[in-house]
């Protein structure tokens, strides 16, 4: 196995060398993760596309991590020429997300900044074209970060038809029957 | 008496004038717009009931809501629906239409269509298949030959209660009042 | 034309309805006279939130969800959902299986093609093509409704192979089909690709630089178009493609015409890959079953999967965080790129009547792009 | 110019004038749909169970379960059936893969057109009957979504058995009991066939989800034995569990066994609340399942408890009739303790009767609740009965147990089908004899679990079915043989289940030195007064209680094998459990 992984560990060597503050982990055969702290991502990316040669940015996505107070974005990023595919992540507080825009990289980052500001609430220094993308009017908070609940929200604004009410859980249906009470140690303090 | 013999006469004629060259609206609302090039094309070929798309609203007579509506696109099918001229057809495609479908507990996209604009018709499925289409449509004919399909009566009637529930999901409301 | 008219910037909304845009979307474009001087792309109109949605539901439930994602073409979001679930939990997929779901692919491939075939023969005004074209496609699709019990919603491919295993006889029936498209296409080739307003209309328009292309993250026959040959089924092969023979197609030109004969190539190339699928496809079962869908919890780790869809990578980055529901499930859809930033600059310069068939070139598709 | 030939190609369709049309011509031609679409859903009403696994697993929430005419809840069915909102539906199918019965299809019939938004209600099979004909989509058998094969649980080799009274069952591992926690589809019907009702979904969805201290709360909660009922229950649950429909059933008893198992001290992890003493006395005759779960739950309760048992430990037929190979000491030892750390006072090697009256009990307590349990056996009524070494299995077993040694010689034969026979025939395996089993009718008549008849044949227990014995042949006061007659089965007149008929002239002796007989038992109320006696309701041996346990006399309660006719520790339990709220009832009128 360890000779199918030579182009990794090369890539994650270089990348060792040129910035002491990533950690690199190789996944599988043409799997790399970066984590990163964030801060110098510009710089990163740039490296990583110029000498490692991952030109093409498969997509950047954001994931809520509330249990951590952060989000953390991951950069997709691919080359063609080892077919290796890396996923830079970069945490960022939740409070004051903030990063630098990738777009003088990458000018498609844009769609996916966009996505992101919107879907996350996530700022992006210098993006140069900043406006609503896939929502239209929304004022509650970002629906993809996970305190946005979105059944809550429909049973708000939208009505369900009627005459659907005579609905029964099974579990109670069978608990009446015998006069019992399923009790709830769900919640307890263990 | 001989002038109300006329004027049945007269609107017998254009109901059979009209279910036969029901013209839809080429807008693909929802996923639902994926089997409507089948429906269209040589293999059901809904043209043999006169049913043919048409590119602009002022000319059409059948909107289909292809599918879920998200609350974007329910603005300018409002929009696009007050800019048919009366008579006019709503068909309610899928699932979706009528109780949310799939996406029932999507923050974006609304339930019940009819609370939104009037429906005439509801198709079953997701998809429904383009026999279901064409099911539809037969419907329909038979809708305007009774004079049951007056959908667009409903809605200039009830305009008010239309525009509150209209109103509840789009918060932007900055649009002109066709409905004419 | 006036020359008032040719100075003047109009703004001209095409879409969201409009009969030359590929599904619900809208382009703002700046017009002088008939030349685009800025376009600018609205989406949105197709949000339904599906990636919220599936953190909401049971790692099984997320099925019927993702083959929503791509209306046209669904197969290659179960397949990758499947793929990535997979890897997450280490589970093996039957060899037969494999083929099964190579075969699904290059079928849905195919469907796709000749929907867009007659997308863009009719953007064209060639309107005898989408007749043919989608006629036929109903053949594909009623292999699909045998083989899956939907014509357009499949819910085949699930974790651990396929739902299914393939009804008597069909082998049989998909090569009839397969026969009857070769025999077609020589029909299409008179009727589209070498006809003379087509390639009026294709040649030397809608130009994508090489190097933009490159650099833009351009997937699938567009970038092929530029002559660039990256195939995800080459570059990282999964399921059986390492197994079968065949090349990644490439068409010098950049324009619409070379993007066209990409596809048209692919199309005849799916057929050769089915036929070769179906030799090969070894007996056995077609689906190693995991826990019980109601208790099943996918291990904690996070993979990127991808699949050469008719548009070009599919991208699926799965997170889980050990529990019940996928902790993120994110979607990268090949017209992501090509529908908006990229659209919005091939418009430019362009003529009005050029915007849906540089749209249809590129196979833009709204509902996998705001998912 | 060059492009002349393009420019004409189009007119070549020309070709296909003459052709015939693929056109579907709908509604005029119908095309049939493939054979497994996926339309409209399709409930066979009487296979399903109203288990509600298709309503959970529906992603779009568009099943409903709700009650419909015609179909009452019962053992094993909670009386609700889906109903589908085919506008929320999106025919995916998962309901049919996950339907455990296989009830739900779907069919090929697909169209509903209508004006009316609220006419999309389904329910199938009471709605569509005439769809039976149209199925297409139906589970499959080669591709499950569920899990039907039931992690094993390890046992000791046969041969390892007999040679001591050590555990046959070792115990589900933690990830065992975690895989076969997950098959549970959470339906809860096993609860309609438990006795005690214990919540049984809830407890095996915490294995599952790896908090087997929440488990051991939720088995708690109305069950004080649980590693008892974990090791010999009968488990009726299990034959109602909606996966055992096509499968085997989830093993429920040995998910509570895992749970019980993992906490050498039950008390840390109950924390039980006990409350205030509230003045009140109740005395427990009989210290067996039903008295203990009666004392358990009244002391938590802040009453005061004495439990008198006759035997020198607690248990009662738990510890006197059930095998150590099955039901450790130390096991019912760990429970014992528990109770006597809430607070429950036990007397053992008190007769009733004998020791102290009842009426002293009575006196002194503001009221009493009987569970003497069956410990006197049935006799065979047969020759020979009474020679030496013709006993009885109830007492062969208490004496193995209290740990007397018995000698049963070399050949021993068992009278009987149940489990005690079988118990008997496996303990005198231990004790070293040859053993054959002699029952009336065929072993799948058998009473006794068919996993207790496996494993005694594992041991090399001889059974042998259709045997009747005639008669025990004794030799100087000893039994020296046994003669039995073959009987073949005969259809039964009064519609029961066939019955044996002997074969006249096949008989057969069979030289033995031990006869056990494992034909029955019945109460012994020689300790009750008579005037106790002649105000107690007994019929056929059982006293006769209300719904809360409560018998003809006000304050004296009842229940375990003298009250009810399962005859097993679980119904023992939720007497018990009963009982508790007909004693605080009566004397706190709560």
């Amino acid at each position: 196995m360890s000779d199918t992984l030579q182009k990794e560990e090369q890539i994650k060597a270089s990348i060792n060398a040129a910035f002491r503050s990533a950690k690199v982990s190789i996944q599988r055969k043409g799997r790399i993760i970066v984590e990163f702290r964030g801060g110098i991502l510009p710089a990163f990316a740039s490296y990583l596309k110029e000498y490692l040669n991952f030109k093409h940015l498969s997509m950047i996505s954001g994931v809520d991590w509330p249990e951590d107070n952060q989000f953390e974005l991951v950069y997709h990023l691919w080359s063609y020429e080892q077919s290796i595919h890396v996923m830079v992540k970069v945490r960022l507080d939740r409070e004051a997300a903030k990063t630098k825009t990738l777009t003088p990289l990458w000018e498609h980052a844009e769609t996916y900044e966009r996505e992101i500001h919107e879907m996350l609430g996530v700022e992006f220094e210098g993006h140069p074209n900043m406006r609503d993308f896939i929502l239209e009017d929304w004022d509650d908070l970002p629906p993809m970060r996970r305190d946005f609940m979105t059944r809550e929200y429909v049973d708000e604004v939208y009505e369900w038809r009627k005459g659907r009410e005579d609905a029964q859980d099974v579990r109670q249906t069978i608990a009446e029957q015998y006069n019992t009470e399923v009790p709830n140690f769900n919640n307890e303090d263990k | 008496m001989k002038e109300d013999w006329g004027k049945e006469a007269g609107n017998i004629i254009a109901r059979w004038a009209r279910k036969h060259s029901l013209w839809v609206l080429a807008y693909g609302t929802g996923c639902g717009a994926i089997e409507i090039p089948p429906t269209m094309t040589s293999r059901y070929d809904a043209e043999r009931f006169g049913i043919t798309g048409m590119a602009t609203p002022r000319q059409a007579d059948v909107l289909l809501i292809t599918g879920y509506l998200a609350v974007k696109t329910l603005k300018r099918v409002i929009r696009t629906y007050e800019q048919m001229q009366s008579p006019k057809y709503v068909m309610g495609f899928g699932s979706c239409t009528i109780n949310g479908g799939m996406y029932w507990d999507s923050y974006n996209t609304i339930k019940r269509l009819d609370d939104y604009l009037p429906v005439d018709i509801f198709i079953n499925g997701c998809m429904p298949r383009p026999e279901g289409v064409i099911d539809g449509f037969i419907e329909l004919q038979k809708l305007i030959d009774s004079g049951q399909a007056n959908g667009w009566k409903k809605y200039q009637d009830n305009l008010e209660w239309y525009r509150t529930n209209q109103k509840k999901v789009i918060k932007n409301w900055k649009m002109p009042d066709y409905n004419w | 034309m006036s020359a008032i008219l040719q100075e003047k910037e109009t703004t001209l909304y095409l879409g969201p309805q409009h009969p030359g845009i590929t599904g619900n979307m809208m382009i703002e474009l700046k017009v002088t006279g008939d030349t685009i001087r800025k376009a600018t792309t609205h989406v949105g109109y197709l949000h339904r939130g599906f990636e919220k949605l599936m953190e909401e539901r049971l790692w099984m439930q997320c099925f019927p969800i993702v083959c929503r994602i791509c209306v046209p073409e669904p197969d290659p979001n179960e397949e990758n959902l499947a793929r990535a679930i997979e890897e997450l939990e280490g589970r093996e997929v039957p060899e037969r299986a494999k083929y099964i779901r190579v075969m699904m692919l290059e079928l849905s491939r195919m469907a796709t093609y000749l929907l867009w075939m007659g997308g863009q023969s009719g953007s064209a005004g060639l309107y005898t093509m989408p007749q043919w074209t989608v006629g036929d496609r109903d053949y594909i699709i009623d292999l699909f409704e045998e083989l899956t019990g939907g014509r357009v919603y499949h819910m085949y491919i699930w974790p651990g192979g396929v739902r299914r295993d393939l009804p008597e006889g069909f082998e049989g029936r998909v090569r009839k089909v397969l026969d009857y498209l070769e025999q077609r296409l020589t029909d299409y080739d008179r009727l589209l690709f070498e006809n003379a307003i087509f390639l009026r209309r294709a040649q030397g328009v809608g130009i994508l630089d090489k190097d933009m292309a490159m650099e833009w993250g351009v997937v699938g026959p567009p970038l092929r178009g530029c002559g660039i040959a990256h195939d995800v089924r080459k570059d990282e092969p999964y399921e059986v493609y390492d197994q079968l023979d065949w090349e990644v197609i490439t068409h010098e030109g950049s324009d619409v015409y070379s993007r066209a004969m990409v596809r048209r190539k692919e199309f005849e190339q799916s057929i050769s890959i089915v036929r070769q699928v179906l030799d090969k496809m070894p007996s056995g079962p077609v689906h190693n079953p995991g826990p019980n869908p109601l208790k099943w919890r996918v291990p904690a780790g996070e993979a990127y999967v991808k699949t050469e869809s008719a548009r070009g990578e599919f991208g699926y980055y799965v997170v889980s965080d050990g529990s019940l529901k996928p902790r993120r499930v994110h979607v990268r859809g090949p017209a992501y790129v090509h529908g908006v930033s990229l659209l919005e600059r091939m418009l430019v310069g362009a003529n009005i009547a050029d915007t849906s068939f540089i749209m249809n070139s590129l196979g833009t598709c709204p509902p996998e792009i705001e998912r | 110019m060059k492009n002349i030939k393009g420019a004409l190609v189009p007119f070549s369709a020309l070709k296909y004038l003459g052709k015939k049309p693929h056109t579907v011509r709908y509604p005029f031609e119908k095309k049939k749909t493939a054979e497994r679409y996926r339309g409209f859903h399709f409930n066979e009403i009487e296979v399903c169970i109203g288990c509600g696994t298709c309503s959970t697993i529906c992603q779009n929430e568009a099943i409903d379960m709700i009650k419909i005419e015609g179909v009452e809840p019962g053992r094993g069915d909670s009386g609700l059936r889906p109903r589908i909102d085919n506008g929320r539906c999106c025919w995916c199918g998962l309901c049919v893969d996950m339907c455990p019965t296989g009830s739900l299809s779907l069919t090929d019939q697909y169209l509903h057109t209508s004006p009316d938004p609220d006419s999309y209600l389904l329910i199938p099979g009471v709605d569509n009957p005439e769809m039976k004909e149209n199925i297409s989509f139906t589970k499959s058998d080669t591709e499950p979504l569920l899990q039907f094969d039931r992690v094993p649980m390890r046992e000791l080799d046969g041969a390892e058995r007999v040679k001591s009274f050590a555990e046959v069952v070792l115990g589900y591992m933690q990830e065992e009991a975690r895989a076969e926690a997950t098959r549970c589809v959470d339906c809860g019907l096993c609860v309609t066939a438990c006795p005690d009702h214990m919540h049984i979904p809830e407890y095996i969805g915490a294995i599952a989800e790896a908090d087997d201290a929440k488990a051991l709360k939720y088995i708690y909660d109305n069950n004080p034995l649980p590693e008892m009922c974990g090791k010999v229950c009968t488990r009726q649950c299990e034959t109602v569990c909606a996966i055992g429909h096509l499968g085997e059933p989830i093993a429920i008893r040995w998910l509570k066994r895992y749970a019980t198992e993992q906490f050498p001290d039950p008390a840390a992890i109950l924390n039980p609340k006990i409350a205030e003493p509230n003045g009140k006395k109740v005395g427990i005759v009989g210290g067996g399942p039903a008295g203990l779960s009666a004392g358990y739950y009244l002391a938590l309760r802040g009453f005061d408890v004495n439990i008198y048992e006759a035997l020198p430990r607690m248990g009662g037929m738990t510890f006197a009739g059930i095998p150590k190979y099955r039901f450790p000491l130390d096991s019912l030892d760990k429970q014992i303790d528990y109770m006597k750390k809430v607070g429950v006072k036990m007397h053992n090697n008190v007769r009733v009767g004998k020791d102290i009256t009842f009426d002293k009990i009575r006196n002194d307590n503001d009221a009493v609740f009987i569970g003497i349990g069956f410990h006197v056996p049935y006799t065979l009524g047969l020759t020979g009965e009474d020679l030496e070494n013709s006993i009885q299995a109830i007492d062969f077993l208490r004496r193995v147990n209290i740990g007397e040694t018995v000698d049963v010689g070399k050949k021993v034969v068992v009278i009987g089908g149940g489990n005690v026979a079988i118990d008997a025939a496996r303990v005198s395996r231990r004790l070293g004899a040859e053993v054959t089993i002699l029952y009336r009718r065929r072993v799948e008549d058998m009473p006794a679990d068919w996993e207790e008849i496996e494993g005694a044949e594992d041991e090399g227990v001889h059974i042998v079915p259709q045997g009747i014995p005639l008669e025990i042949i004794g030799e100087n006061g000893k039994v020296k043989s046994i003669k039995y007659g073959m009987a073949e089965m005969v259809p039964d007149d009064k519609g029961g289940r066939p019955r044996p008929k002997l074969i006249e002239g096949d008989e057969h002796i069979l030289e033995v030195d031990t006869v056990i007989g494992a034909i029955g038992q019945e109460a012994d109320y020689s300790f009750l007064p008579k005037e106790i006696m002649d105000e107690l309701k007994i019929e056929r041996g059982r006293v006769v209680v209300n719904e809360l346990k409560q018998t003809s006399i006000p304050d004296i309660f009842a229940g375990g094998d003298n009250v009810n006719r399962t005859m097993d520790a679980i119904s023992a339990i939720a007497d018990g459990v009963r009982a508790v709220e007909g004693i605080s009832h009566y004397l706190l009128d709560e």
